[in-house]
C-alpha cells in the first residue's frame, strides 16, 4: 500500500468531511442561507476519481451535490466557504450558492442530470476539434431516470464520445429508495445506450483512484465512452433539513461500519493522522472565518445591464 | 391557520370524500411528506393514494394524464417550480391539446411551489408560471395569505380543466386571513366574489390613491410597501390580490385608486403584470405601471437576490416616481 | 392457414393502403392541406394487432402515422377522409387533421412518443380501479430515442403496468436511418427498464394477429408490460412532400419483395381478393367522394368560449 | 432572393468562414437537407460540419451547449416551432444560466421555423418563441421577408449570447425585400438601423394615421390589411416589423401614427403584442392596441384555423374599431 498517496487522499478526504460538517453546523444555527446537499461518506470517490484530472485539458460536470468535488479538484476552501456565504468572494462571487458552481473547466447545475446533454457536447468538441482530454461527469441513482441524462446516454452511444459518466449510486434520491422506483437494471439500459459499463463498490479510496485510472486512460487513448457505477452512500441528510426518517436499517449499517474515510484512516499512523487532522481543522476553520468577514458583492458590478 | 395546513386539510378531504383524488410525485410519501411537508402524514392515513414517483417529470406528469383520460383526478407535484421548464411539452403538447381539441373533461391539477427571496439560486427560485400563461386549454392559479389555498386547491381538482396550481414556498409557513383584520392597520375582504375569489387589503375606511394588483408570495413585499407609503408617505394604497392569474377578469377589477401599480416576482418583461396593466389601462382608464424582477437570472447572494426580485423598498419608490409622473 | 381470417384481414389492409393512396392523390393534386404520413407497406401490423382489441375495455394509442391504427379499428373511411379535408364530418369534425385523432378510447398526437407517458397513465389507472383491459401503444424507432419514451418505459417497468408497447420499427425516422444515430439495441436498453421484450419480423398478418393474440392474452391476465419490436418497412414517403431520395437500397429492396400486403394476396384465391379489391375501391372512392361535398365545420359550434 | 436562399447562402458563408461553425439537428443532411430544405447541398460541401441528430431535442439541444461551452458556434435546429417545449429546460435552466450566472459568453443559435395557416394542426402550427420572452440570458430573434434573414443569422451566431432564432414556415418561399419598392404602393426603408433592424413598410409620400407593429411571418396578414385599409377605408397605415423581439427598444419606436396596433401571429393573451403595446402606450404615450390569436389551440381545419389565427380582415375590422375608440 502506497501510504503517502492514501495520507494525501485521507486529507483531502477529511478536508472535504470537514468543510460538510462546518456547513452542517452554520445551517443548524441560522448562519448559512438557502440551502446545501452535504457529501459525507462518498469523500472517496470524488478525491480517488478527481486525482487523475488534468485541469486544463478535462472537463468535469458535478450535480447539486458538488462540494466534494469542488474541493477534491481545487482545494479551494475559502472560495466555496464564501460561495455558499455569498459572498464576493465565493468561487462565482456568490451568484450562484451551493448548488451553481463555476470554476475553469468545472460545472454544476441544480437540475439532476440536466449537466449531461453538455458532457457530452463539450466531449464531442474535444472530438471534433482533435483535442486531447475526456469529460468526466457524476450523476446520482436518482437522475439516472431522467430524460435528459437518458437522451445524453444515447447521444454518447451514438457519437462515441470521450466521456466517462460517473454514477454515485447512493441508493437515494432524497428520500426514496431508487430501487423502488426504477424498472429493470441500470446496467442493461446503460449497455443499451451502446456504453461499456463497470461496477464498484466504493469503499477504498485506493482502489477508486487505481481503477479509474486504468479507465480515464482508455478513454483518453479510444476517444470512446464509458460508465462507471459506484455503489456508495450518504452519511449525512439530503439537504439541511432532512432527518433521516427514511433509511433503510441494513444499508446504513453496512456504511457506518465500511465507512470509506474511516478505512483510510485506520491504515494510517495515528501520528499522520493526528497531524493531517489538525491541519485541515485550522485550515477549515480560518476559511469559514475569512469568508464570514468577506465583503458581499455589488448588485451593480456582479448584474450587467443587459446588451 | 396556516397555509400550509389549509393545503393538507384539503387534500386531506379530498382524498377523503372521493376516491378518484390521487396525488403523484417525489418524496411525496412517508417519512418525508414532500420537500415541502404539504403530504406530511397523509400516505399513512390513505394508504395506495400518495404514488411516489421517480426522478422523471415528464414522465409522471404524462403519467397524471393517463390517468385524468381514464377518469381519476391525479393532483401532481412538480416539487420546484423551477422543473416545471421539463414538462412543458406534455402540458402544452398534450394536456392542453387533449382538453380542448379532443373535448375530454380533465381533472388535472399540477401544483408546484415557486419563487425566490431564500437564497436556493437560480434553478431553484423562479416564477416560471409565465410559461403557461396564455395557452389555451390551461388555467393557471395561485393562492395567497388572503385567499384560502384550501378551497382553491378543491375547485381546481374539481373543475373539469387542467389547472397549474403555483404555491409559494414562503407562503408555507404563513397565516391565512380571508377575513376581517389583517395587522393592525389593514382589513382583508373580498372583492370579487368567484369561484377564484379576488381580495382587498385596504384601510377600513379611507379611500385609496392608489391599488395595488399581485398575486402569490410576492404580496408580502406589496403588503409591506403599503404599509411605508402610509407611514413614510402619508399616501394610502389598497392591494387586490387574484388567485386565476390566466383568467381572472382584470378588465372589470374594482379599482378604487387613481392609478394601478401591477406587481409580480418574476420578470417584468414579457410577464403577467405588463399583461394586467395593458387590460386595465384599455378597460378601466387608469394609468397602470407593471413591476417585477429585473433582467437577470436569479442569484443566490442576498444582496444580488434583493437587487434582481421585487422588494417593498422598490416598489414603493417607483410607485411615488409613478403616482407623480401620472397626476392629471 | 385460416382462409376466412385471411381475406377479412387482407380486406382492412386493402382498405388501409387504397385509402393511403387516394390520400398521396389528393395531396398530389393539391386538393388537400396540411401534411399527412402513410402507413404502406406497415398495415399488416395495424390489422394483425388490433385485431384483438376490445374497443371497450382497451386503449390504444397512435403515432403521427395512425391512419392505418384508426382504420384497423374502426373502419370508418369517412370519417378520416373527412378529417384530413378538415370537414364537419370528420373524426373530431376537422379540428385535429392526420396527426390529431381521438375515437372513443383511441388517441394519436403529434409528438412522437409523447403519448407514451400518458398510455401508462391510463394502464396505471386500469390497475388503481381494478378494471380489465390493456393499453396498446405504437410507437417508431425514431421515437425511441426521445426522453419521455424512455422515462414511459421506465414507468411501466417501475409501476409494472398493463401496456403492450409496439414498436414498428421501419427502420428510418424520416430521412434518417435510426440506427446510425442509436446508441446500443433497443432490447437491452427496453430490458434495462425492467420489460419483457419480443421481436418479430412482420410479413405475415396471420403469424402477427397470432403472437400479438398470445402477449395480448398474457398482458389481459398477468396486468404486467410486455414491450413488442416489429421489423417492417414503410414503402411509401415519411410525408407528403418525400422524394425517399435517403433509402437504403437491401433494405428496399427486401419489403419490396416481402410486402406483407401481396403475401397475404397470393395466398387468396384470385375470386376472392377481385372481390375484396373492387368493394373496397368502391368503398373508399365513395368516402372520398362524400367527403369531398360535407360541409367545413363552423368555428362558433367547434370553439367555444373559455369558461 | 427568397428568404430561404437567404439563410442557406449565410449559413454556408458561416461554415465556409468560420470553422468553428456547426449545425446540428434532425435531418439536416443531404439528401433530405431538413424537414423544410434549408440546408439543402450543405453537407455535401462541408463534410462533417453537419451533424445529424436523433430524435432526442433535449439531448442535442444540449449537446449543442456543450459545444458551445467548448468554444464552438452549434447552430441547433428543432424541425418544428411546436417541439421547442421539448427543450425549455436545457435553454431555460441551463444555456441561459450559463451565459450570465457563469459569465461565459456563448455562441449558440437554436433556429426553428414556427407559425400556422397551414392545416398542420395544433401541434405544428404554433408560435411557441413566447416561452422564451423575458428570460434573461437569451435574445429571441425573428427575421421577416423585408429584413435580410442571412445578415440577421449572421448577427445572431457571431453575438456571444444565446439566441432563439425564429424562422417562418411560409415566409421561406417568399422573396425578402429590404429596401425599396415593395408591390405597386409601398416602400421599404429601415426605420431603425441595428444588429436587429426595425424595417418599415409604408406609402412613399402619405403620413399614415396608423401604425402597425408586428414580427415574424403574419406580417404577410398585416399587409394585407394595410392594402385593404387604403383600397376599402382610405386609411392609410404604415408597419415596423421588428426582429429583435426580447431586446428590441419599441420604447423609441419612430411611430408616425397616431395610434398603434400590434400583431402577433401567436395567442394575444399574455403574449409579445400586450408587452409592445404596453411599452408604446407608456413611453410614447399612443393608444396601442395588442392583436393576436383567439384563446384556443390552433385546429386543422381552414376555416377554424383562420377563426383562431390572426388574419388580414380581423386586422382591418378591428383596427377600424379602435381608431374610432382612440379617436382625440
Ligand atoms: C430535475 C430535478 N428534479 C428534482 C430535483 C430535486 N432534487 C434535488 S436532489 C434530488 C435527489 C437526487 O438523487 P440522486 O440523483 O440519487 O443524487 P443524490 O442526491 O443521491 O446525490 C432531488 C429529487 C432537482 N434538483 N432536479
Ligand atoms: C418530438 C418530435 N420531434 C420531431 C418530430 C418530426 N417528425 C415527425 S415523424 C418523424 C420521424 C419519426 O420516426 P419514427 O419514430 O421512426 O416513426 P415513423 O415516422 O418511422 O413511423 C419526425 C422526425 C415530431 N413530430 N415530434
Ligand atoms: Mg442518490
Ligand atoms: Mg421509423
Amino acid at each position: 500500500m502506497n501510504l503517502d498517496l492514501l495520507a494525501r487522499f485521507y486529507e483531502r478526504m477529511f478536508l472535504i468531511r470537514t468543510f460538510e460538517q462546518t456547513v452542517e453546523a452554520y445551517f443548524a444555527r441560522g448562519q448559512m442561507r438557502g440551502t446545501t446537499h452535504g457529501s459525507i461518506g462518498q469523500e472517496a470517490i470524488a478525491v480517488g476519481v478527481l486525482s487523475h484530472v488534468h485541469p486544463d485539458e478535462d472537463f468535469v460536470t458535478g450535480t447539486h451535490r458538488s462540494h466534494g468535488h469542488f474541493l477534491a479538484l481545487t482545494g479551494r476552501v475559502f472560495e466555496l466557504a464564501s460561495e455558499l456565504m455569498g459572498k464576493k468572494t465565493g468561487v462565482i462571487h456568490g451568484r450562484g450558492g451551493s448548488q451553481h458552481l463555476a470554476f475553469g473547466n468545472f460545472l454544476t447545475n441544480g437540475i439532476t442530470g440536466g449537466m449531461l446533454p453538455s458532457a457530452v457536447g463539450v466531449a464531442l468538441a474535444k472530438k471534433l476539434k482533435g483535442e486531447p482530454g475526456v469529460v468526466i461527469s457524476f450523476l446520482g441513482d436518482g437522475g439516472m431516470n431522467e430524460g435528459h441524462t437518458l437522451e445524453a446516454l444515447n447521444l454518447a452511444g451514438a457519437f462515441q464520445t470521450p466521456n466517462i459518466f460517473v454514477l454515485e449510486n447512493n441508493h437515494y434520491a432524497m428520500s426514496t429508495v431508487t430501487e423502488r422506483v426504477t424498472g429493470g437494471t441500470f446496467e442493461s439500459r446503460v449497455r443499451g445506450f451502446g456504453l461499456p459499463y463497470v461496477r464498484h463498490r466504493a469503499l477504498d479510496v485506493l482502489e477508486i483512484h487505481r481503477l479509474f485510472g486504468e479507465i480515464y486512460q482508455r478513454v483518453r487513448e479510444t476517444r470512446r465512452p464509458v460508465f462507471l457505477e459506484f455503489e456508495t452512500y450518504r452519511l449525512c441528510g439530503h439537504s439541511k433539513s432532512d432527518k433521516r426518517e427514511y433509511v433503510v436499517p441494513e444499508l446504513e449499517a453496512y456504511w457506518r461500519e465500511n465507512d470509506p474515510l474511516l478505512r483510510a484512516r485506520r491504515a494510517l499512523p495515528e501520528e499522520t493522522v493526528r497531524e493531517i487532522e489538525e491541519r485541515v481543522r485550522r485550515q477549515v476553520a480560518e476559511a469559514f472565518r475569512r469568508a464570514e468577514e468577506a465583503p458581499f458583492p455589488d448588485p451593480a458590478e456582479e448584474l450587467k445591464p443587459r446588451p | 391557520m396556516r397555509y400550509i395546513e389549509h393545503l393538507r386539510q384539503a387534500i386531506e378531504d379530498l382524498l377523503a370524500q372521493d376516491p378518484t383524488v390521487y396525488l403523484l410525485g417525489e418524496d411525496i410519501e412517508e417519512p418525508y411528506g414532500g420537500a415541502f411537508k404539504v403530504t406530511k402524514g397523509l400516505s399513512t392515513k390513505f394508504p395506495g393514494r400518495l404514488l411516489s414517483m421517480p426522478m422523471s417529470e415528464q414522465g409522471y406528469t404524462g403519467l397524471g394524464i393517463g390517468m385524468a383520460l381514464a377518469g381519476l383526478k391525479p393532483i401532481v407535484e412538480i416539487m420546484f417550480g423551477d422543473f416545471v421548464t421539463l414538462v412543458v411539452d406534455q402540458v402544452v403538447n398534450h394536456l392542453a391539446k387533449f382538453y380542448e381539441m379532443y373535448d375530454r373533461p380533465l381533472h388535472y391539477v399540477l401544483r408546484t411551489p415557486s419563487g425566490g427571496y431564500r437564497g436556493y439560486g437560480a434553478t431553484h427560485s423562479q416564477s416560471l408560471e409565465r410559461l403557461f400563461l396564455g395557452i389555451p386549454g390551461l388555467r393557471v392559479v395561485a393562492p395567497n395569505v388572503l385567499s384560502d389555498p384550501g378551497a382553491l386547491l378543491k375547485t381546481s381538482v374539481n373543475l373539469g380543466m387542467p389547472v397549474i396550481f403555483v404555491e409559494n414556498k414562503l407562503d408555507y409557513a404563513r397565516p391565512v386571513v380571508t377575513q376581517g383584520a389583517f395587522g393592525d392597520l389593514f382589513v382583508v375582504e373580498t372583492a370579487v366574489a368567484d369561484r377564484f375569489p379576488v381580495q382587498r387589503l385596504a384601510l377600513p375606511d379611507e379611500p385609496p390613491e392608489v391599488s395595488f394588483v399581485t398575486y402569490g408570495g410576492v404580496l408580502q413585499e406589496v403588503i409591506q410597501a403599503q404599509e411605508r407609503l402610509l407611514y413614510d408617505h402619508e399616501v394610502i394604497a389598497e392591494t387586490l390580490v387574484i388567485s386565476d392569474l390566466s383568467h381572472g377578469r382584470v378588465e372589470t377589477l374594482p379599482l378604487r385608486g387613481r392609478a394601478v401599480v401591477v406587481v409580480e416576482e418574476s420578470w417584468v418583461q414579457f410577464g403577467w403584470a405588463r399583461d394586467v396593466a395593458y387590460r386595465i389601462q384599455h378597460h378601466a382608464g387608469k394609468p397602470a405601471l407593471a413591476l417585477g424582477a429585473r433582467d437577470h437570472y436569479i442569484p443566490a447572494s442576498e444582496p444580488l437576490e434583493r437587487f434582481v426580485l421585487p422588494t417593498a423598498s422598490r416598489i414603493v419608490t417607483e410607485t411615488l416616481q409613478f403616482l407623480e409622473r401620472a397626476t392629471p
